[in-house]
Order: C-alpha cells, then sequence, then structure tokens
C-alpha cells in the first residue's frame, strides 16, 4: 500500500503526484514532500548503515543536522554521494540509493564489524596492525579504506554548471524562521537593502512545523503572509534555498543557493547551484536551534528520532514514522510531539517523561520519572524497555519514538571567527558569546530566545539594533511564550552501548575509554573518537559528548570546553566553489594577434603562461615536430624567418626622472643611452638575485619602452610601481603597459633589412648605416601606419623588431608573408626561437630560476658599483661570490649521436657518480641544425675556467651517461658579427 | 593611407553582438584611448589641457566625462581618453600634442577590447561576473575590477547601461565569461 | 605499557580495563635539563629522541594548550623527500627513512603508508626542472621516477586528460611517498617521550624567558618559572611571537594555510597528486575523506582560518584537475599558522642568547620533517653541533648569502 | 577580507596583491658604511607582530596604487589604510 503513512492537513500539494524510487523500488509522493518525508509516508524506515558497525540507520532528524539518512542520489554521471534525504526536495523521477551496505540494505555483509565491536573500539587502530611493518600498506590498510568510505563518486565528470556571484546588503538576515521574518519585515518596512536567507524551500522555520496558532491562525499562514509582504518589498531580496556556509572577514558571508537540486533536470545554461560572496554592513543571525538527543541502549534503531522532527513530518509533511509512537521527554516541548501527532490519529503508546513531576495527560498515558533502558528491533524499532520510577521495567510496542532532550542554539556562525560560545545554565546550553564576528549579532532561539513570542520579539529588536532605527517596535503576532528553561538530561545511567555519534558509531563507552586513556580535552576526544567528524559535523552529538566527559572528568560542562565550528555550516560540493573556473576555462586564455593566422597555416600552439604561442608551424609532409623546427631554424639563419613576439612585456616608461629610474631598476647603468638606441638591461630583485632581463628602448628623452619576458611582465610592472611609489615617491615617472597595444614580430635573418624595406615608408632609412644594431624608431609602414621599429636580435642574426596597433597585426603578418616570399621567408614558433636563443647562449627562463645572480650568468661585471641600484648591495654577500661558483657554460657531446638530457647533472669526466661529486646541472638543450648536434646550456662550478674539458651528463631518472666538452655558451657567431651586418 | 585591414579583439571584420532575453552584448570596436599621466608637480597645467582637448574639466576619482571626447579616471593622476577611432586614431599624438610636457601620454587603443551591455537584467548579469556593487553605479561612474581573473574597467554610460573594458588578448576569454552569465541570469 | 594485537583481544575480553592513559600529567618540576617550548609534532619528536637517542631524560615538553593542538594536527598529512637542494634533500630523506621505521619505533601506530606522490608536470621547462630534481634525488640516494603522460594516465585515469586548460604532460613521482595519520604521530611521539621519563606539561604557556648576561636560564610560564640548562623553541607558527619574548627578530612570516577534507567516498584516489599548474594536492584518507589544500592565503596573519578567494582558487584548481570530484563536498575546512621564512627553508641553530636554541621555518613544510626536525634538533641540543644532514639551516645564512631557496622567489615569504 | 581604499572606499581584497611589511619602504641608504648589515636587516628581518601589523597592498585590479594598510593579525580587523606614496613622503623619502 502506497503511502500507508500519511496523515491529514500538512503543506504539500495532493492534487499533484510524483513518483519516486528507492533502491529501485518506485514510491509516491506530492510537492512539498523532502524525500525523507516521502519515505516516511511510505512506511520505509531503514534508509542507510552506519560507518563503522554498519547498523542499521533510519532518519533521526528532519533538517540539515541528519547524521543518519544519508542517500546516493541522482544517477550516472550526476551521481551525488552522502546526500542528506531530509533536505532532498522532491521532483518528478527522483531516483535514490542506499549506501555504504553490501550485498544490500537489508543484508550487509559487514555488519559482521557489530559483532566485533568489542575489539573496535575507539583509537583500536593506533594500537595493531604494526606487524609486520610491510602489512600495513599490503594488507590492512587496503582492507580499511574498502570497508570505510560512504557514498561513492560516479568517477565522471558532472554535466551541470555551478555559477558564482556577488551581492551587496544593508542587513543579511540568516534564517527566516519567526526571528527572521519579523527583522525581516521590521527592516525592510523601514526600506533597508536587505537580504533574507534560508537554506529550506519554505521560508518560515519551526512555524511550518508546529499546531501553535500566531495571532488567531495557524503559525504556517503567518508566515505565509509574511513572505508575501516581504517579496512585495523592492528593497528586500529573499533567498530561499541558500545556506549561509560562513561568516568571513569583514563583513563577507559565502551563501549556496541551490537554485536546480529541486528539477529533475536544469535548463539550459542555467546553474544548478550559485556561490554568492555576500557583503554585508550588518548581520543578523536568526539560525534557530536544533534540538538534541537522550542517550539510552541502543538509541540507534530505525524510528528513533528526535520528537521535534517526528512534529515537523505529521504537521508540515502530513506523515508519521509508524501508527504507534512513544515519546521520552526531559521538558514540555516534547510533549507537544505527543499532543500533535494524538491530534492526527496516530496512537501513543506513552509518553516517557523523566521528570518525577511531569504533568498528566488524559489522552494518553504519561510514565513519569521513568527512563528507557534498551529498545529491540533488527532493521527498526519494535520494542522500547522502560525503567519505571518504581525500578521495574515495562516493555512498549511502539514503531517510531521521539526523543527530546532539550535545545541547542544553532551558534555556528557566531564561532566562524573563532569566538567561543558561553554556557547559559538556564538553557542548560551553549549561547553565542560576545567575541562574534564583527557586523554580527544573534536573535531568536540561536540567541537563546526558546519561545515563538521570544523569537519574534527579539528578531524585530535585533533588527532596529543592528540598522539604528528609532521608535517603538512593531506590534508583534500573539504567540505561545512558553518559558524557557532546561535541566539537562543527557544519558541514562549505566548504557554503554547508547550512541553519540549515530553516522561514525560513537557511544558513551567510547567516551569513557577516551578519558581513561587521557584523551580529556575537547579537540583530543574529538580526534580519538571521531565523534563529531561525520558529515553532520557533531551538531546533534557534540554536546551529549562534551557533558559526559564533563562527568568523567568531575567538571562542569563550560570547564571542560567546548567544541567551535567551522566553516561550512553544511557541507558544499567542491563544484560551487570552482563555478565555471574549469576545464578550458580554468585560467583566461590571451592569443596573440597573429594567432588567427597561425591557426589557419596549421601551427600547433603551446601555453606560455596564460598565453597560446606558435610552437612550430608544420608544413604537409613533415612527420616529426623536429623537421618542422629544424627548418624553421635554417631557413631564418639561411634568409628570414618571422616570429610573434607579442607576449613580451611592453611597459612605457615616461618623466623627466624616466632615466634615473631605468638606472635604479636596472642594475647596469641607463643614464647615458641615447635617444633612439636600445640597451640590454639586467634587473636584480633586492636580494641580489637576477628578477628578470630584457631591453629598454629611449624613443625621447624623457620616453623609454621596457620589454620583460613573457613570464614576468606582471611582475615587472607591480615591481616599478613599488619602486616609484614607495621607496622613491618623488621621481616624476609615469608607467603604463602597453603590452597588449601593440603587435610586435621579430623579423631575423640575413634577408630581414630586405624584407622589412618593402614595407617601411621609404622616408625611413633602415640600412646598417641610417639604423644601426641596438637603433629604435618610430615610424611608419604601408604606406602610413604607425609603427615602432627596433633593431635588437634574440637569434644572433641580423634581426628587427616591429611594432603595429594590434588589430593590425594580422594583417600585417599577412603582409609579411606575401612580400618575404620571394626570400621564402618562414614564420617560427616558439621551439625554433628556443633553439636560436640556445645557440647564441641567450639566457632564458631556464636560467633565471630565481637562484642565479649575475655573476652565475657571467655578466658580474655589469652591476654597475657606481650607482644605486635594487639588488646591487646584496649581491655582493660572501655566499653568492664563493671561488668556483656556478658560471653558465656551453655543453656539447663528444659522440655527436648523444643527445643533451636538460635537468642531467655534470660530473667529473671519472670517478663516482652522487650528490657529492655534483659539478653542476644543465638548463636547457636542444638540436642545433646549425652545428647539427645537440648542445645545452648550464651551470657548472667555476664554469668560466673549465672550457674545453671533458665531463660526463648523468641522468640516473632517464637512465643517461654521456660524455660531454664543456663549451663557450656562444656557439654560433661568438664575435657578433651577423648582427651587425 | 595604408591598406592594411584590421580585425577586432574577438578576431573577426566585423563586431559580435550577442542577444540574450533583454541583455544585448556588443563588441566595440571603433575606439581610440590614450593614457594621460600628470608629470610631477604639473597637476594644474595638465588637468587644463586635459579639459581644453576634451571639453570637460577632468573628472575625479571613480568618474568619467563623454563629451566630443570622453576623460576616465583611471588611477591618482591618470586617465584614458576615448574617442571614436575613425575621426581620432591619432588620438595619443592629440593628447600629448594638447600636454605637452605637463603629462606623459601611452597608446592605449588596442590595449582594450570593449563590450557594451545594455538592457534591463544586466544588473543581474553583472553581479555573477565582479564583486562591485553596479546596482549603486550612476551615470559616469567607472571603476575596475577583476572578471573571471581579469582586470577590466565597468563604466555606467546609463541606466542599465554599461561598457566593460577588458585586455584585448583575452578578448575571447573575457567574452564567453559574458556570454555565459547572460545565459544564466536571463 | 606495550600495545600490540593480542594486548587489543585481551582488553577486549577484559572490558577495557587496563589501558591506561597514554602520557601522565605531571606537575612541572622547577629545574630541567632541557625544556623544549611547544607540545607539537617537533617538539614530541624531539624530546623521544632526546630521551632515545642520546639518553637526554630529564626533559620537559611544555605546551601551552592541549598536545597535538597546532600544525601537526591541522596539515594534509602528506610524508616525502622530493627536494631538489643538496642542503634539503639528504634532511628530508633522513625524515623520510625515520617514518618508515616510526611505528615499530613508537609502538604506535602512526599509519604511515606510502602510497606514493606525483607532481604532475604541465610544460617543457617543467619537465626540465622535474628531471633536475628526479636526478638530484637518486644522487642523493633517495627513489624517483619521471612518468609520461600516458604512464600517469595510467594510474590515474579520471585526471583531466581531453579538456585541461595545462595539458598533464607527466609526472615526477615517489613512490616511497605518502601519508601518515597526523593526531598520531603526536600521541605516538607524545606516548614514547613520557614512557622514557620526559614530562609533558599542558596548558602552560611561555610568558618570558629568563635571561642573564647572555644566558638563557629557563623560561617563566603561567604555572611558574621553569628552570633549564638549555632551551629549544620548537613553535613554528608562533615562532615570531616567542622569540620576541627573548628580543629575537627573525627571518620570518607568520602566514595562515588552509586545509580542506571532503565528505567520507569510497576509494578514489591511491595516491597523492600536486598540481602543477595551479595551488591544488590531495590524497584521500583512510576514512574515505578527500584532504586536500593550495595555496597560503598570502596576508601575514596569526589567526587559524583563511578566506574565500583561497577556499574558491584550491576548489578551482581541484576541478580543473579532477572533474569528477564536482559532487563531493568540502565538509570542513581550517587554517594553520605557518612560519614563512625568507628562502622558504627551514632553521634549526642556536641563537645569539646561550643556552636559547630555536627550530622553525618550516614554511609548509612541516609535518613531513617532524622526525628529522625532532631527531636534529635533539642532536644540536645534546651535543651542541648540527647534525650532518641540517648543519645548512642556519640563522646566519642570510646575512651570508647563502640561503636555500627551492622555489626561487627571493625574500618573499607569501611567495614560498 | 575588505580594505577600505583611500581614494576608492571599500574593496574586496581579491582585487589586491600582498607584499608584507610597510617597513619596505624604508629602503636604507647604498652608500652607508654598513649598508651591507642595513639592507640585511632591510630585506630579510620582520617583527612579525601578532597584533597591529602595518603592510603593503597592491590594488592590481584597480587603481595601481600601492598601499599601506593597518591590520591586526590575530582579529584581521583593518584599522587605516593610506596611500604608500603619501607614507613614503612623510617619511621624508624623495628620489
Amino acid at each position: 500500500m502506497t503511502q500507508g503513512n500519511r496523515l491529514s492537513g500538512g503543506q504539500i500539494d495532493r492534487n499533484t503526484t510524483l513518483s519516486f524510487k528507492f533502491d529501485n523500488r518506485s514510491y509516491t509522493a506530492h510537492p512539498g514532500d523532502t524525500l525523507a518525508s516521502a519515505l516516511l509516508a511510505n512506511n520505509v524506515r531503514l534508509i542507510g548503515r552506519s560507518f563503522k558497525y554498519h547498523r542499521p540507520r533510519g532518519l533521526l532528524t528532519a533538517g540539515s543536522e541528519e547524521p543518519n539518512g544519508i542517500v546516493e542520489l541522482r544517477t550516472g554521471n550526476r551521481q551525488e554521494p552522502n546526500t542528506r534525504a531530509t533536505t532532498i526536495e522532491m521532483f518528478e523521477g527522483l531516483e535514490a540509493r542506499s549506501q555504504n551496505r553490501w550485498p544490500s540494505l537489508k543484508f550487509d555483509a559487514l555488519a559482521i564489524n557489530d559483532r566485533f565491536s568489542n575489539f573496535l573500539t575507539a583509537g583500536f587502530y593506533y594500537k595493531t596492525f604494526m606487524w609486520p611493518a610491510a602489512f600495513w600498506e599490503k594488507l590492512y590498510e587496503p582492507m580499511i579504506r574498502r570497508a570505510a568510505g560512504l557514498g561513492s563518486l560516479s568517477m565522471q565528470e558532472d554535466p551541470d554548471e555551478c555559477d558564482k556571484g556577488f551581492r551587496h546588503c544593508d542587513l543579511l538576515i540568516i534564517g527566516a524562521g519567526p526571528a527572521g521574518l519579523m527583522a525581516a519585515l521590521t527592516a525592510g518596512r523601514a526600506g533597508a537593502d536587505v537580504i533574507l536567507a534560508d537554506e529550506d524551500f519554505a521560508l518560515g522555520g519551526r512555524l511550518n512545523s508546529e499546531s501553535f496558532a500566531l495571532n488567531d491562525g495557524a503559525a504556517a499562514d503567518w508566515a505565509a503572509q509574511a513572505v508575501a509582504e516581504l517579496s512585495a518589498l523592492p528593497n528586500v531580496r529573499l533567498m530561499p534555498r541558500t545556506t549561509v556556509i560562513g561568516a568571513f572577514d569583514h563583513g563577507i558571508y559565502g551563501a549556496v543557493e541551490r537554485t536546480g537540486d529541486h528539477l529533475a533536470s536544469l535548463p539550459a545554461g542555467k546553474p544548478r547551484q550559485i556561490l554568492w560572496r555576500i557583503y554585508t554592513k550588518r548581520s543578523l543571525l536568526c539560525a534557530g536551534a536544533t534540538e538534541r538527543p537522550i542517550a539510552f541502549e541502543n538509541n540507534d534503531r530505525p524510528g528513533i528520532m528526535l520528537a521535534s522532527a517526528l512534529r515537523t513530518y505529521a504537521n508540515r509533511f502530513a506523515t508519521t514514522a509508524a501508527q504507534r509512537v512513544a515519546v521520552l521527554t526531559n521538558n514540555d516541548d516534547g510533549l507537544r510531539t505527543a499532543a500533535d501527532l494524538h491530534a492526527k490519529g496516530v496512537k501513543i503508546a506513552a509518553v516517557i517523561d523523566v521528570r518525577p513531576d511531569a504533568p498528566i495527560n488524559h489522552d494518553y498515558e504519561v510514565l513519569r520519572g521513568a527512563q528507557v533502558s534498551d529498545t529491540k528491533g533488527r532493521l527498526g524499532l519494535s520494542f522500547v524497555e522502560v525503567a519505571l520510577a518504581d525500578g521495574s521495567i515495562r516493555t512498549l510496542e511502539c514503531g517510531a519514538l521521539g526523543v527530546s532532550g532539550g535545545w541547542n542554539p544553532n551558534v555556528h556562525l557566531t564561532c566562524h571567527q573563532r569566538g567561543r560560545p558561553v554556557w547559559n545554565d538556564d538553557l542548560a546550553a551553549f549561547v553565542p558569546g560576545t567575541d562574534l564576528p564583527p557586523g554580527l549579532s544573534v536573535a531568536g532561539a540561536a540567541n537563546g530566545a526558546m519561545s515563538t513570542h521570544g523569537a519574534l520579539r527579539s528578531g524585530a529588536e535585533g533588527a532596529m539594533k543592528a540598522l539604528d532605527l528609532k521608535g517603538s517596535l512593531p506590534d508583534l503576532p500573539a504567540a505561545e511564550d512558553a518559558p524557557a528553561s532546561q535541566t539537562p538530561f543527557w544519558y541514562v545511567q549505566g548504557c554503554s552501548r547508547a550512541w553519540l555519534d549515530q553516522q561514525n558509531d560513537v557511544t558513551v563507552k567510547d567516551v569513557k575509554l577516551s578519558h581513561q586513556e587521557g584523551f580529556r580535552s575537547v579537540e583530543h576526544l574529538k580526534r580519538y573518537t571521531t565523534l563529531g567528524m561525520a558529515t553532520d559535523q557533531g551538531k546533534t552529538s557534540n554536546m551529549g559528548g562534551l557533558a559526559i566527559m564533563a562527568e568523567l572528568a568531575g567538571k562542569s560542562i563550560p570547564e571542560t570546553g567546548t567544541t567551535i565550528f567551522r566553516p561550512p555550516y553544511t557541507p558544499v560540493p567542491i563544484a560551487t566553489f570552482a563555478g565555471r573556473m574549469k576545464g578550458k576555462e580554468f585560467h583566461p586564455t590571451r592569443l596573440t594577434p597573429s594567432h588567427h593566422w597561425a591557426k589557419e597555416r596549421g601551427a600547433v600552439f603551446v601555453e606560455a603562461g596564460n598565453w597560446l604561442r606558435a610552437q612550430w608551424f608544420p608544413l604537409p609532409g613533415e612527420t616529426h615536430w623536429r623537421e618542422s623546427v629544424d627548418r624553421e631554424v635554417r631557413q631564418t639563419r639561411a634568409s628570414v624567418g618571422v616570429c610573434d613576439c607579442t607576449t613580451l612585456g611592453k611597459i612605457d616608461v615616461q618623466g623627466s626622472d624616466a632615466a634615473a629610474f631605468l638606472n635604479r631598476i636596472y642594475c647596469n647603468g641607463f643614464a647615458k643611452l641615447a635617444v633612439g638606441k636600445t640597451r640590454y638591461g639586467l634587473m636584480l630583485r633586492e636580494d641580489g638575485m637576477v628578477m628578470d632581463d630584457g631591453t629598454a628602448a629611449r624613443l625621447g628623452e624623457d620616453h623609454f619602452v621596457v620589454t620583460t619576458t613573457t613570464a614576468n611582465a606582471v611582475s615587472v610592472y607591480r615591481h616599478m610601481e613599488f619602486v616609484r611609489q614607495c621607496p622613491f615617491p618623488d621621481m616624476d615617472v609615469q608607467l603604463i603597459s602597453t603590452t597588449e597595444a601593440w603587435a610586435q614580430y621579430a623579423i631575423a635573418g640575413p634577408n630581414s633589412r630586405k624584407l622589412l624595406q618593402k614595407i617601411v615608408d621609404p622616408e625611413f632609412d633602415i640600412s646598417n648605416e641610417g639604423f644601426p644594431f641596438m637603433a629604435c624608431a618610430n615610424i611608419t609602414v604601408c604606406c602610413g601606419l604607425r609603427a615602432r621599429l627596433f633593431r635588437i636580435s634574440f637569434s644572433g642574426e641580423l634581426a628587427f623588431e616591429i611594432a603595429v596597433p594590434s588589430r593590425y597585426g594580422d594583417a600585417l603578418m599577412r603582409r609579411l608573408m606575401t612580400e618575404g616570399e620571394e626570400f621564402h621567408v618562414v614564420p617560427y614558433g616558439t621551439e625554433a626561437l628556443g633553439v636560436m636563443r640556445i645557440e647564441k647562449g641567450h639566457a632564458a627562463g631556464n636560467e633565471l630560476n630565481g637562484t642565479t645572480t649575475a655573476l652565475n650568468l657571467g655578466m658580474g661585471r655589469m652591476v654597475s658599483k657606481k650607482k644605486d641600484s635594487i639588488g646591487s648591495v646584496l649581491s655582493e654577500r660572501e655566499g653568492l661570490n664563493e671561488p668556483g661558483a656556478l658560471m653558465m657554460v656551453g655543453i656539447k657531446p663528444l659522440n655527436q649521436e648523444d643527445k643533451i638530457t636538460a635537468g642531467g647533472h655534470l660530473m667529473e669526466a671519472s670517478g663516482p657518480v652522487d650528490a657529492a661529486h655534483d659539478q653542476g646541472y644543465v638548463t636547457s638543450a636542444a638540436f642545433s641544425p646549425t652545428l647539427e648536434c645537440h648542445i645545452g646550456l648550464g651551470f657548472l662550478k667555476n664554469g668560466g675556467a673549465r672550457q674545453g674539458e671533458k665531463m660526463r651528463l648523468v641522468s640516473p631518472l632517464t637512465d643517461v651517461t654521456i660524455d660531454v666538452e664543456i663549451v663557450s655558451a656562444h656557439f654560433v657567431d661568438p664575435e657578433g658579427e651577423r648582427l651587425r651586418a | 593611407m595604408h591598406d592594411l585591414v584590421a580585425i577586432t579583439a574577438l578576431g573577426g571584420t566585423d563586431p559580435q553582438v550577442d542577444s540574450v532575453g533583454t541583455v544585448t552584448c556588443s563588441e566595440v570596436p571603433g575606439v581610440a584611448l590614450a593614457s594621460v599621466a600628470v608629470r610631477l608637480g604639473k597637476e594644474q597645467e595638465a588637468t587644463a589641457a586635459l579639459a581644453e582637448l576634451t571639453g570637460a574639466p577632468a573628472p575625479g576619482v571613480g568618474r568619467f566625462e563623454s563629451k566630443q571626447i570622453a576623460s576616465i579616471w583611471i588611477g591618482p593622476d591618470q586617465w584614458l581618453v576615448e574617442a571614436p577611432f575613425e575621426t581620432h586614431e591619432n588620438l595619443a599624438d592629440q593628447a600629448k600634442a594638447a600636454t605637452g610636457n605637463a603629462a606623459s601620454v601611452s597608446e592605449q587603443t588596442d590595449a582594450w577590447a570593449r563590450f557594451d551591455l545594455i538592457g534591463s537584467g544586466v544588473l543581474a548579469v553583472l553581479e555573477l561576473l565582479c564583486p562591485l556593487d553596479t546596482r549603486r553605479m550612476v551615470e559616469g561612474d567607472v571603476a575596475r575590477t577583476s572578471i573571471h581573473h581579469l582586470g577590466c574597467f565597468i563604466l555606467c554610460r546609463a541606466s542599465e547601461q554599461f561598457s566593460v573594458y577588458g585586455p584585448r588578448s583575452s578578448a575571447g576569454s573575457l567574452h564567453h565569461a559574458i556570454v555565459t552569465a547572460m545565459k544564466s541570469a536571463l | 605499557m606495550r600495545y600490540s594485537g593480542f594486548k587489543v583481544l585481551k582488553e577486549a575480553l577484559s572490558g577495557h580495563k587496563g589501558w591506561k592513559p597514554a602520557w601522565r600529567d605531571p606537575e612541572p618540576k622547577a629545574q630541567y635539563d632541557i625544556v623544549i617550548i611547544g607540545g607539537g609534532g617537533h617538539g614530541l619528536a624531539t624530546a623521544h629522541y632526546l630521551a632515545k637517542v642520546y639518553g637526554q631524560r630529564n626533559v620537559a615538553v611544555i605546551e601551552k594548550g592541549w598536545i597535538g593542538g597546532g600544525n601537526v594536527g591541522r596539515n594534509t598529512t602528506i610524508i616525502r623527500s622530493n627536494y631538489l637542494l643538496d642542503e634539503n634533500e639528504p634532511f628530508y630523506e633522513f625524515s623520510l627513512k625515520l617514518w618508515e621505521g616510526l611505528e615499530q619505533d613508537l609502538n604506535y601506530n602512526a599509519m604511515v603508508s606510502q602510497r606514493g606522490i606525483i607532481n604532475l608536470i604541465h610544460s617543457d621547462a617543467q619537465r626540465d626542472a622535474f628531471t633536475r630534481r628526479g636526478n638530484a634525488m637518486i644522487l642523493h640516494g633517495a627513489d624517483a621516477e619521471l612518468l609520461d603522460a600516458e604512464q600517469v594516465r595510467k594510474e590515474y585515469p579520471y585526471l583531466n586528460f581531453d579538456d585541461a586548460r595545462f595539458p598533464i604532460k607527466g609526472g615526477l613521482a615517489q613512490r616511497r611517498g605518502g601519508t601518515a595519520r597526523h593526531d598520531a604521530v603526536a600521541w605516538g611521539y607524545a606516548r614514547s617521550a613520557d614512557g622514557n621519563g620526559v614530562d609533558i606539561v599542558q596548558n602552560c604557556e611561555v610568558t618570558g624567558f629568563r635571561i642573564e648576561d647572555g644566558k638563557c636560564l629557563g623560561v617563566e610560564t603561567t604555572r611558574g618559572f621553569i628552570g633549564a640548562g638549555k632551551v629549544g623553541c620548537a613553535v613554528a607558527g608562533n615562532s615570531g611571537r616567542v622569540m620576541g619574548m627573548a628580543g629575537i627578530r627573525l627571518p620570518i612570516e607568520s602566514h595562515v594555510l588552509q586545509a580542506f577534507v571532503s565528505e567520507g567516498l569510497k576509494p578514489v584516489l591511491p595516491g597523492v597528486i600536486t598540481f602543477g599548474a595551479g595551488h591544488f594536492y590531495v590524497s584521500q584518507s583512510d576514512k574515505g575523506g578527500l584532504v586536500f589544500g593550495g595555496d597560503i592565503d598570502g596576508y601575514n596573519s596569526y589567526a587559524q582560518r583563511g578566506n574565500l578567494p583561497v577556499v574558491e582558487d584550491v576548489c578551482e584548481g581541484g576541478m580543473a584537475l579532477l572533474p569528477m570530484i564536482g559532487r563531493a563536498r568540502l565538509l570542513r575546512m581550517w587554517g594553520g599558522i605557518m612560519d614563512m621564512s625568507m628562502d622558504g627553508s627551514p632553521i634549526i641553530d642556536r641563537t645569539h642568547i646561550d643556552g636559547l636554541y630555536f627550530n622553525g621555518g618550516w614554511c609548509y613544510g612541516g609535518f613531513k620533517a617532524t622526525p628529522a626536525s625532532g631527531y636534529c634538533f635533539a642532536h644540536l641540543l645534546a651535543r651542541d653541533e648540527p647534525h650532518p644532514t641540517a648543519k645548512a639551516y642556519r640563522l646566519d645564512r642570510f646575512r651570508t648569502g647563502r640561503m636555500i631557496d627551492e622555489k626561487g622567489v627571493g625574500n618573499q615569504p607569501n611567495l614560498h | 577580507m575588505i580594505i577600505d581604499h583611500p581614494l576608492l572606499g571599500p574593496r574586496d581584497s581579491s582585487e589586491f596583491v600582498y607584499l608584507g611589511d610597510a617597513a619596505l619602504i624604508d629602503r636604507p641608504d647604498w652608500q652607508v658604511e654598513n649598508a651591507a648589515e642595513a639592507f640585511y636587516d632591510y630585506a630579510y628581518l620582520r617583527g612579525n607582530p601578532a597584533g597591529e601589523h602595518r603592510e603593503l597592498w597592491f590594488h592590481e585590479s584597480g587603481d595601481r596604487s600601492w598601499l599601506v594598510v593597518t591590520r591586526n593579525t590575530v582579529t584581521h580587523e583593518i584599522s587605516k589604510v593610506e596611500l604608500a606614496r603619501d607614507v613614503a613622503r612623510a617619511q621624508g623619502r624623495s628620489k
């Protein structure tokens, strides 16, 4: 029979029937149900298995604090493990499965662990599995890992997307129960910019779960009216299905809005969840309270639930966990559960009230001063054993037991900046302390105002205080105002296998053992027993464990301590924190001006930071990248090649102190550089290490264009701003990046001038005399397009770099290719670029690795001692100038066929091969088509004095040992005749 | 006049336009830009020259003016000037001529890609993109912020009319982020 | 009391009556030969080796809160010795060897699990750098393996190989690397040190040093003055704070590093994976939680908590590398305070104050170093000379220009 | 975190890049006779206080100002934000 446990009333839409599956069995439900309420309605109590003993588990709660009722939701690549049935909003076709059981939920093989619980006590694994040592990885651990874990991932990429967003408000109200709604009404009517967020899909909090009246109507109706009024206010934003997960610095809150989890499938382009960063001026925590259980023998059977949860299921979801229900309570609130269920026609087996003076009820039996001594029922509760006041035992038959041990304020967010809650004796509970996150205040049950009236009132007051509103309180609806005092009752004396943390299987016995072994601080207790470490983060278990530890230590609870809560309030999918920054969108992609052209040419691209650069340009018939790269190098050195070098950083440095500024930035001199000239510059960090290198072209008396390496463009700009704003604030120098403004191409090779002459407008003389090596100028090309020309060379050939506005970069590259046909011009990529710079002995990223000094690079003399430049002083420390320091060298194999391994280490020609005899290492290596052998650059101890020495290059990692010769790093044209041609 | 054909930041010969619901995102290539940075101690001269050039007083912190030539505050003593490309391709030269030694001027035209976001609901798109409270921005407000790890300027041209300037080389990523947000929010 | 499977069996059958506290809770004596400040992993390990290896038993470890409450209980539990520089590799390899014998040495199962670590490679330059590192490791007697993309795919088929912004081009593997149960490390060292006579004094905070004409005579604490022949400070994270009481400025900044754990999942990741193109590293605990972390928040902090930007940055890295973890939920996040040194490497040395010794600057490499750090600090305290594998970890190396900079980012701690 | 920029008002700290102790403004004179020691101290030694800390932040995704932020390293509370250039000048730094 379907939905056999349905009751009358409730806030579900009975006109629509939805079908869903649990463990492949079909059931029906209604809109407004959660998976949990729907399962109960269909008389399903057994939902999962516990972590350690694989004990049968049902629902404990009706909310996000649920430790037991966790399932695998959805199927295929949308499978979602460990999802709380109590927070899953029902939709048509929902599919869920129980988890952590094999072969089936009813017959779980690992339930055998329960039989051995005596051996598997807290921390047993620290004391054994040690012999023999190797068995840990091979035997013990794999066993443990297979048994452990809860749900499983699909192991596939989730097709659904998440978003991130940013919202701002004057007042963020967290929780839309009586306090939150009243606060929102108060603030909203006053015109404040308000956000009201609640984790539930129905706003109203406990008002939707209780049977009592507000004014003369149902509490839920009042909530609905309040929500209606609020949604009509333009200055109030309602955010249902939104959990505020954390209180971060300076009034920033993280919130997760579940925009699509309640839908069978997402509309195109819409996110499943949104992570909101909410910037608040003030915030008001109205998170309510969580009922706490009572520990007694075998208190973990399916059907044993929090009394307030039974009430929520009955009043809001119109369902009961069973037809015969008993209630165990230590306070009046628990009695409401019996009354409400009775009113809905559920048989009350009895109310077991631990208080000798508990109020009598005429509709059903109240057992005063009684306690539950044990329970029975293999896969669900069937009998409760009651120890009566007179000591006799009575057995009650019932399918559900509602337990109420009082309430704990939900102080979680008040602890997120490590503030500590304080103990309140009247409530016998922790309430928010005084060291709250700045801007946050607390109202309602979260602040200890337990009655409905108290919550409404403190909500209104809280809003007025937060916004500094004058005037009198708004009218509050008439509501119950029961006294809030609670007498604590944590556990039934003498119980042992009484569960505190039901998911992790932590019992009273474990806490006692923890105390016995000296793990007595709360932190030690948690870590040793795993109490409160489960997916519910101990929302229903921490207090019980703490109370028992306090009793064992003979201290009060506050003396014993409190565990503070960390974000997130409830677990958050990793995808939600990532939003759209994944896959190809993980980082932005930077394209060069010639990218589209290069793509047409079939170029192979490579990541360089966020840039995509052409690595080489294969021609039809070329089957190996080396063919293409060798051809590009040979053709460039033989005639002319073109390479897009836009990615190099370009910084415009202007001002009357521009030259003096560069004199500080670079370790070599710039003051005397003539206008129209370019100079190589070496930039040190303050600690004397090389930071970057590049060129500075002096376009005018007070105007330089500085180039940086691609990798350091951003950090060099930041460094320059630091130097001009901090240590030297009165230098007249202005900076701006122009990297993206100009498309810049290197044109290299003996025919580079001839090619350029075809596009440079005739009034500009670029002959060797008119435009010598290291010249620079503003020119025009192709009949009047403004451009910049630099005669600099990275390849060692006669070479130029030409820059035009980026939008014309594509056209210029195409023009260069057509004009260059007569010279058989080639485009070349980063590989050929790299080969040519190694042939020329130019240091690059692999050499400028942040641990090399000018001395190591053989440029020690460049560091001027005649001026103040960043890094010059510390570069003189003894440790950086020792005899035998590493120096950059060239490396050639003795056997032409041998390949140089970048990352290989250099050893003497004979003798041991180990760290003690390490002489240096190879930084860069390539095949040189020019020398027709492999070559490398590297750092070698006292390398300057070892040219011609034979050594061994070893790379045990790749099983390489070859004989090499140490040579000059300048393999090609050491005198630099070509680039001056 | 040269005969090189320009392409837009997104790589087309014509600007790209995308509409989702009530909001339109248009690539706007037809602007010339130059930065004008005041030389030390030349604040009066420079701002006066800038006013002369643009026909409006140099805007203050976080503001921009748009007369015949727009001027946009981008940092202490620093502005971007913005004008139609076809009439002001050499805007940097004009700005330099106008300010002389009172300011440092740099070509910025192709350093940036501009997208105009127009239509009701645009605020819902922007709140998925940047941490600024764009609901509070009024005509003439400008701020630089970060969109999907990209430093961008956001200008409020009028109610529900915004311009976004992002780095030209990342125009594709920026465009993808904007259109994705439009599909999500609208 | 000796722990063993039989003992567990016996106790189980006799109601667990026989278990004694894992360590005593003694009152501090007036005078010790050696007082160690800091009941974290390094301090407790120092005590263990002082007593067991160097025969120093008149030793106290004083801890301001509860032992193991600092970084040893707030990290991502990774152990490895895949370092590049000659000054580091022998030390971390020594540490890894101590890990390999730890359980038997301590008679405590710290769940040292050598399931291997792989640092992923995403560019040719990165491969060159990792090749140099792998060679250095092997030349120093450690193990290393260079993997190509296909070999990585065989072991971790569900990494993002097909749609990656920064494609995986290979990895540097150390098979002997892995993880250990962090809390158990602190408890095991404490239990062993206590068993050898060391006093572990909890809830005893140092409020100052008693220093007379250049000699440290002991420490002032919330439980009174405690005299000591030698005082060793092992409070990484709070080194600035504590050494400040002795008037010592350090080449160290305190920064917060966040770490994260997901809900329990059935086995997903066999070993430790480190993303080379973003800030993300991850392993899976025996309980089933994905334990992961990334970059430090980047600003000086003594607050054991971080902020959203880094949480997001780490999860972005996670999704970029492992798209299939999207529906796994982040359960808990926490922050630990790191001693970020000026070259990213630690300091184990005397100070200019006679009798005052310092151990710190571990950045976020402290956990894996715990055994060797304790051993070498014990050696320094007992013998007054640096242990051979730690001889480069000197305080004055910045003055003399002998930095140990694995990352090559220089004197900016938040970049290490 | 939120940094209340002296010109722009409250801005998300993710727009900024952190450098470190504001003492980095006080770069020593390269010609003093103990310059080596002075630069060692400047580049490497830190007060690293648990409490109020003056530190440098760069508004990289903003107006490119370097700021001196006075922030408590225990609570993260920010009590003061100044333009680094003004601070530097007030400390007598020039060219």
